[in-house]
């Protein structure tokens, strides 16, 4: 396995190297220069001409590209043209706010789909199963942004059980427990919108799987065997079903992301995609571009990660 | 249908049909695209027809459902009935040419892989895993923030960004159906490369790609709803459904004024599910296994 | 002598896109303690469906028209699903199948697949349970059992994954066990050695045997008793040696007739013309009419009946009684 | 029969490299085929016997070229042919021609008969007009016990017997010399076998074929071949004339591999033979003689050296110490 590990890390050396070298072919086609992003706006005229030649904007491109990733290894994605904000700072801020809300998404998707796709199979051309199929195929197709407006629109508006947007009510200064209780409070209408495609997925998913399985010789040894049906499902199927979910694991970051954008934008959640959302309004490349990057090597860890659980939960490779 | 006498797809067609769902997401699907079609007949008005408040050099926003507007009137005093009607042609054109776009780069990618293998197989291989770690929207945003957004940008973006899947999809058909003996057997009766791929392997994999390019249309929708919501995708004043609700990002219009917002939303939904229902009962029809 | 299973006039017939088949008709037999009875048949002779039947493993599309079939005395077809799963299957009477390596679950270890079956059907303690399969591996012939519990199946070899399948079958000490075609998948030397395994075990856990074969050379190494199969039917039973020595039904004796011998050097083999029905295509009268040599105008028309010769049982019109004669 | 070889194959090797390393030595191969040498008559059948992982699909298939042979040499009418470029290639394509196991799986399901049989004929008879060629394919369909009818039909119309006749009709379509026959009638009902059986037979003395026949099935091999090769793990273990192996197998293997097959007949069921063990992997196969981890009558010098195939009688060799000892000491150590 440890053959297995290494050479799946081996194969992502390029594929970083690939990532950078396409964020940097998007920032060099983008209106300004990429390089010109560090370039503190508040110096005077003087230093600009220093800084450019220290940064080496007359040089080669792949020269270019290798100062580039110097910096963004150090963290420095350069600042802002509005004012003068270091991007990576703004990005750490949102950072975490984003974490909260795409992994309350991803464990929800899991714990929600999952089950869902387990009855539908089971239950195989029941109206349960219809219903289950019918829910995920509209989770599939429904445009999140639609089914977030509707969502705010029912919940907030018309019931007002939920707050439309935002992560905490500031007015009221909530603390300790009863502000983690607010943010919780905000955080399960996005999440909701953010995990429905997911969900849908993965019961969609869970639900071919299983009934792959179930026409397996094994489970007709098991039957033989004269087992309950209990234990055919959960011991004999489920455990089989759930070793492809693990490549889902990391499929659904991607999406989860690409989700966030527009989830915290109609939700005014403080994170990266509402940050990406007003970089586009304003034309701040140096943040899409580095919310890219970021992301996509984000990605690239969740699919490294979800493989070798691959490895970890089924025998077959373990060994 | 145009494939020849071929049991497969004979038996595929007959379950296709017995399959309720399936059937009426055809039929869903053929009503959008006639509607498309016909659009300019079947609108009231033009999609970027401006109205007045009668008598007064006003615009008439935000009308509420009249005879006279079937679904009332937005922001800028257009009709959103006719709006809808003439979207249907916008969603429809860039969803099946992005995909057309995407199943071409797809599948010849998919093949060359799958087929050589070795080095190309590595370097593509390694270019789908590049392409697929940028979150689509993320990709589609940069395409289109550096490009004066148009259709065609939007299109061209949808399709560079989708084909990946269809190409790791062909490449795994191809490897599986590479292995079988009538693919050994022409080899050994000394046919080319070209020819294999073209007679033997192909013909052999066109199912799930059909199915791919079903999926692959409805997903071309979203994408292109998403894009148009955000404001980087199809811009005003063509009309598209996701920039008709860009509206209800306000919070008046979102708690007032349903009839701009929600029309676009269900459409969108309605025509999304229906080509889901498509592509599950090709899937299902084309599975040798039931 | 006791009748471990009996099977009467048992139909299954299946549904498809093209319409409902009977893919076994009126198969009737019976096996008594401790003989082994093998059932031998080309593809689509209903051999498999028969002992799947006997399961209650059929598909989905296919159910048990008529029939009753009595394990140790009881009809299995009179009992609900439930009690069919706790008190027959796996206890009474056992399954191995063909492929080993997908009749075994790729992520369950080997010991536990077993132990499984002992919790299952009787009280012991998983200690015990352990000790049990331990135990069985021992006898099944499988070096190093402690080892081997602990492993998945992949880590085993063709013919140890069916000795593991053979003592998940026999773990519960059944009455009977229904091997379908479990060396088919293997190599010569190794089938040789689980076909001696199946005879030594069935004498030491005195269970009996309904072995499922395409394979006459195996039925003559291992059956005490043959039913031959053709097209859903049985066309002709009795013991082996009646079998080999005296076929009746001309399928039978054509069957034999095209084995290659290795005695003997013929030029051409003898053959039986055309080939197997599609189960949607059963000719009329007598399955076997097209093929036969012995063909009448009463063979296309109408089925035989079963016909008593000696201690076999044919089914065609070549045994039916004359007036003037008696064939012997 | 002539007596010119048609085909000679010497030392060739296939192996297949399973874990590369940085150092060369500790690259794991598993070696498919392992220095195998023999020759075909002009006209004869050799059968090639032996039990999974002996490497005689892997044998089959490297001797047309689907797959490149690791080193050694083939002879085919001749020339050497274990050289031979892309062009080259195609013209022995034209005399050399394979029948796969399963006849389901070797024909395209999309296609008709007709394409399927007239396949090689559009590849090497390219001056051929399309009423021709269906003539041909017309002629071929025959020769195999087929009807022109069956041209237009789909592969699924038809059952196992009926295809493998399809593929035959393929595999004689452009006059070869040589036909390899890979486990051609093992996926068939016992009944059909010796039809198909009967056909190749037919057609031998027809077209004055050659065959190399791959099978695991004794009875088969014994009834259809003049000479017969056993191989384990890779490595030949004894040629000989079809009856002199079964009525005097010098190889302890070929010995237990004849033991262990049924008499057929229920009065004679104790003679049959159990050789004891399994098969090891191919990854770790002994380092001497490769049956010597199952041998009955191994020796100590068995695990450590390399047996030779030596002769053993009239155009029959083998491969064991056991039988280099008897030799030796009967010709009284003298050399």
């Amino acid at each position: 396995m440890v053959k297995y590990i290494s050479k799946r890390l081996l194969v992502s050396i390029p594929v970083i190297i690939g990532i950078t070298i396409l964020s940097f072919i998007i920032m060099k086609l983008s209106p300004g220069d990429p390089l010109a992003n560090f370039i503190n706006p508040s110096i005077n005229m003087e230093d600009l001409e220093k800084s450019r030649q220290a940064l080496g904007l007359n040089d080669p491109l792949h020269i270019q590209y290798v100062k580039w990733i110097g910096q963004v290894i150090r963290g420095n994605f350069g600042y802002t043209y509005s004012g003068n904000h270091s991007i990576g700072n703004l990005i750490l801020e949102r950072l975490p706010n984003t974490v909260i809300l795409t992994l309350s998404a991803f464990i929800l998707s899991f714990v929600v789909g999952i089950p869902l796709g387990v009855i539908g199979a089971v239950r195989k051309n029941t109206r349960i199963d219809y219903g289950i199929t019918l829910m995920s195929l509209v989770g599939v197709a429904i445009p999140s942004f639609f089914f977030g407006l509707l969502v705010i629109y029912v919940f907030a508006l018309l019931l007002g059980i939920f707050p439309s947007g935002g992560m905490e009510n500031i007015r009221a200064g909530f603390t300790g427990f009863a502000y983690y209780m607010d943010i919780l409070h905000h955080l399960v209408l996005p999440a909701l919108v953010l995990s429905l495609g997911n969900i849908a997925s993965v019961s969609r998913f869970t639900r071919s799987n299983m009934l792959d399985i179930l026409k397996e010789d094994y489970i007709r040894t098991a039957k033989a065997k004269g087992l309950r049906n209990k234990a055919i499902i959960y011991r004999h199927a489920l455990r089989n079903a759930l070793i492809p979910v693990v490549t889902i694991f990391g499929l659904s970051i991607p999406f989860l992301f690409s989700g966030a954008y527009i989830t915290e934008s109609i939700f005014n959640w403080p994170g990266m995609g509402q940050l990406g959302i007003r970089a586009i309004q304003d034309r701040e490349y140096g943040i899409i571009m580095a919310l890219n990057l970021i992301t996509a090597t984000l990605v690239l860890a969740g699919n490294l990660v979800s493989d070798i659980l691959y490895a970890i939960v089924d025998p077959r490779i373990r060994h | 249908m145009l494939i020849k006498k071929n049991s497969f797809y004979d038996y595929a067609y007959r379950r296709f049909r017995r399959n309720k769902l399936a059937v009426i997401g055809t039929f869903i699907t053929l009503a959008f695209v006639l509607v498309a079609l016909v659009a300019p007949v079947l609108a009231p008005y033009e999609p970027s027809e401006f109205f007045f408040i009668e008598g007064q050099n006003v615009y008439n926003k935000y009308a509420s459902p009249s005879m006279e507007h079937l679904l009332g009137t937005d922001s800028l005093g257009r009709d959103v009935f006719s709006r809808l009607l003439y979207g249907a042609r916008v969603t429809m054109l860039v969803a099946l040419s992005a995909v057309i776009i995407s199943t071409v780069i797809g599948t010849i990618i998919g093949l060359v892989s799958g087929y050589f293998g070795k080095f190309l197989d590595a370097f593509f291989m390694r270019i789908v895993d590049i392409v697929i770690s940028f979150p689509v929207l993320f990709l589609l945003i940069s395409i289109s923030t550096i490009m004066d957004p148009s259709i065609w940008i939007v299109i061209l973006a949808i399709g560079l960004v989708s084909w990946t899947s269809t190409a790791r999809l062909v490449r795994g058909e191809v490897l599986r159906v590479k292995e079988l003996d009538y693919i050994v057997a022409a080899n050994a009766c000394g046919s080319s490369s070209l020819k294999i791929i073209v007679k033997h392997i192909l013909p052999n994999i066109l199912a799930p790609i059909m199915v791919q390019v079903t999926i692959g249309t409805a997903q071309a929708i979203l994408m292109e709803a998403s894009l148009s919501f955000l404001g980087v995708g199809v811009q005003q004043p063509t009309p598209s459904w996701g920039n008709m609700l860009m509206d209800a990002q306000k919070l008046l219009v979102l708690r007032d004024m349903p009839w701009i917002w929600i029309p676009p939303g269900m459409v969108t939904l309605l025509l999304v599910l229906a080509i889901y229902f498509v592509g599950d009962g090709l899937r299902d029809a084309f599975d040798p296994k039931q | 002598m006791n009748t471990i299973l009996e099977v009467k006039d048992l139909s299954v017939q299946f549904r498809t896109e093209e319409g409902s088949f009977h893919a076994i008709e009126h198969v009737s037999f019976s096996v008594q303690e401790q003989k082994t009875l093998a059932i031998v048949g080309e593809s689509g002779s209903g051999k498999s469906v028969t002992s799947l039947a006997i399961m209650q493993l059929i598909a989905e599309n296919g159910n048990i028209t008529g029939g009753e079939i009595f394990i140790d005395g009881q009809d299995i077809l009179k009992l609900s699903r439930k009690q069919v799963q706790h008190s027959i299957l796996g206890k009474k009477i056992s399954m191995i199948f063909q492929e080993p390596m997908t009749a075994l679950n790729p992520v369950i270890r080997i010991g536990e697949q077993i132990t499984e079956s002992i919790l299952e059907h009787q009280q012991v303690s998983k200690q015990e349970a352990r000790k049990i399969a331990l135990d069985t591996l021992k006898q099944v012939g499988i070096p190093s059992p402690e080892q081997r519990m602990k492993q998945y199946p992949h880590q085993l070899s063709g013919g140890m994954r069916q000795r593991v399948m053979i003592a998940m079958g026999l773990v519960t000490k059944p009455k009977i066990m229904i091997a379908d075609e479990p060396t088919t998948a293997l190599d010569v030397t190794i089938e040789a050695q689980i076909l001696n395994l199946l005879e030594e075990l069935k004498r030491t856990y005195k269970t009996s045997i309904l072995f499922v074969t395409h394979d006459l050379n195996i039925v003559a190494d291992i059956a005490d008793d043959v039913l031959v199969m053709y097209c859903g039917e049985v066309i002709e039973k009795g013991p082996v040696v009646d079998i080999f020595e005296h076929p009746r039904h001309p399928y039978t004796k054509g069957l034999l007739a095209t084995m290659p011998s290795l005695d003997q050097d013929e030029k051409v083999l003898p053959t039986i013309k055309g080939s197997v029905p599609n189960i949607s295509k059963r000719p009329q009268g007598c399955h076997f009419h097209p093929r036969c040599e012995h063909a009448t105008d009463q063979c296309r028309t109408t089925k035989p009946q079963t016909y008593q010769v000696g201690l076999q049982t044919v089914q065609c019109f070549l045994y039916a009684p004359k007036k003037e004669s008696s064939n012997a | 029969m002539h007596d010119t070889p048609l085909l000679v194959v010497e030392n060739l090797n296939k192996h297949f490299l399973l874990h590369k390393a940085l150092k060369q030595e500790n690259a794991v191969y598993v070696k498919a085929v392992n220095n195998v040498s023999f020759s075909v008559k002009e006209g004869e059948t050799l059968g090639i016997v032996g039990e999974s992982g002996c490497g005689k699909s892997t044998l089959g298939r490297t001797l047309i070229k689907l797959l490149e042979p690791t080193s050694g040499t083939v002879f085919f009418e001749g020339k050497n042919i274990s050289t031979y470029g892309k062009h080259e290639l195609r013209i022995l394509r034209e005399r050399m021609q394979y029948i796969f196991q399963d006849p389901y799986s070797s024909m395209n399901p999309k296609m008709t008969i007709r394409d399927i049989v007239s396949e090689p004929l559009e590849n090497f008879r390219k001056d051929m007009s399309s009423s021709e060629r269906e003539e041909r394919v017309a002629e071929l369909l025959q020769l195999v016990g087929l009807s022109r009818e069956a041209m237009t039909r789909y592969p699924h119309e038809f059952s196992g017997g009926q295809r493998q006749r399809i593929v035959i009709a393929r595999g004689i379509a452009l006059n070869p010399r040589l036909l390899i026959c890979d486990e051609s009638v093992s996926a068939l009902d016992v009944s059909v076998q010796a039809q198909i059986i009967n056909l190749l037979q037919e057609l031998k003395q027809k077209l004055s074929l050659t065959y190399l026949f791959i099978s695991h099935d004794l009875r088969v091999v014994k009834f259809i071949s003049d000479r017969i090769m056993v191989l384990y793990l890779g490595e030949v273990m004894e040629i000989a004339p079809s009856s002199a192996l079964f009525e005097n197998p010098r190889h302890p293997y070929t010995q237990s591999l004849i033991g262990s097959i049924s008499k057929g007949d229920p009065r004679s069921r104790a003679e049959r033979h159990i050789l004891e063990g399994e098969i090891p992997n191919p990854m770790n196969a002994p380092k001497g003689c490769p049956f010597s981890s199952r041998c009955p009558v191994v020796m100590e010098r068995c695990h450590s050296e390399k047996p030779q195939l030596q002769s053993v009688g009239n155009d029959h060799v083998a491969a064991c110490l056991r039988l280099t000892q008897t030799i030796s000491q009967r010709t009284g150590d003298t050399v």
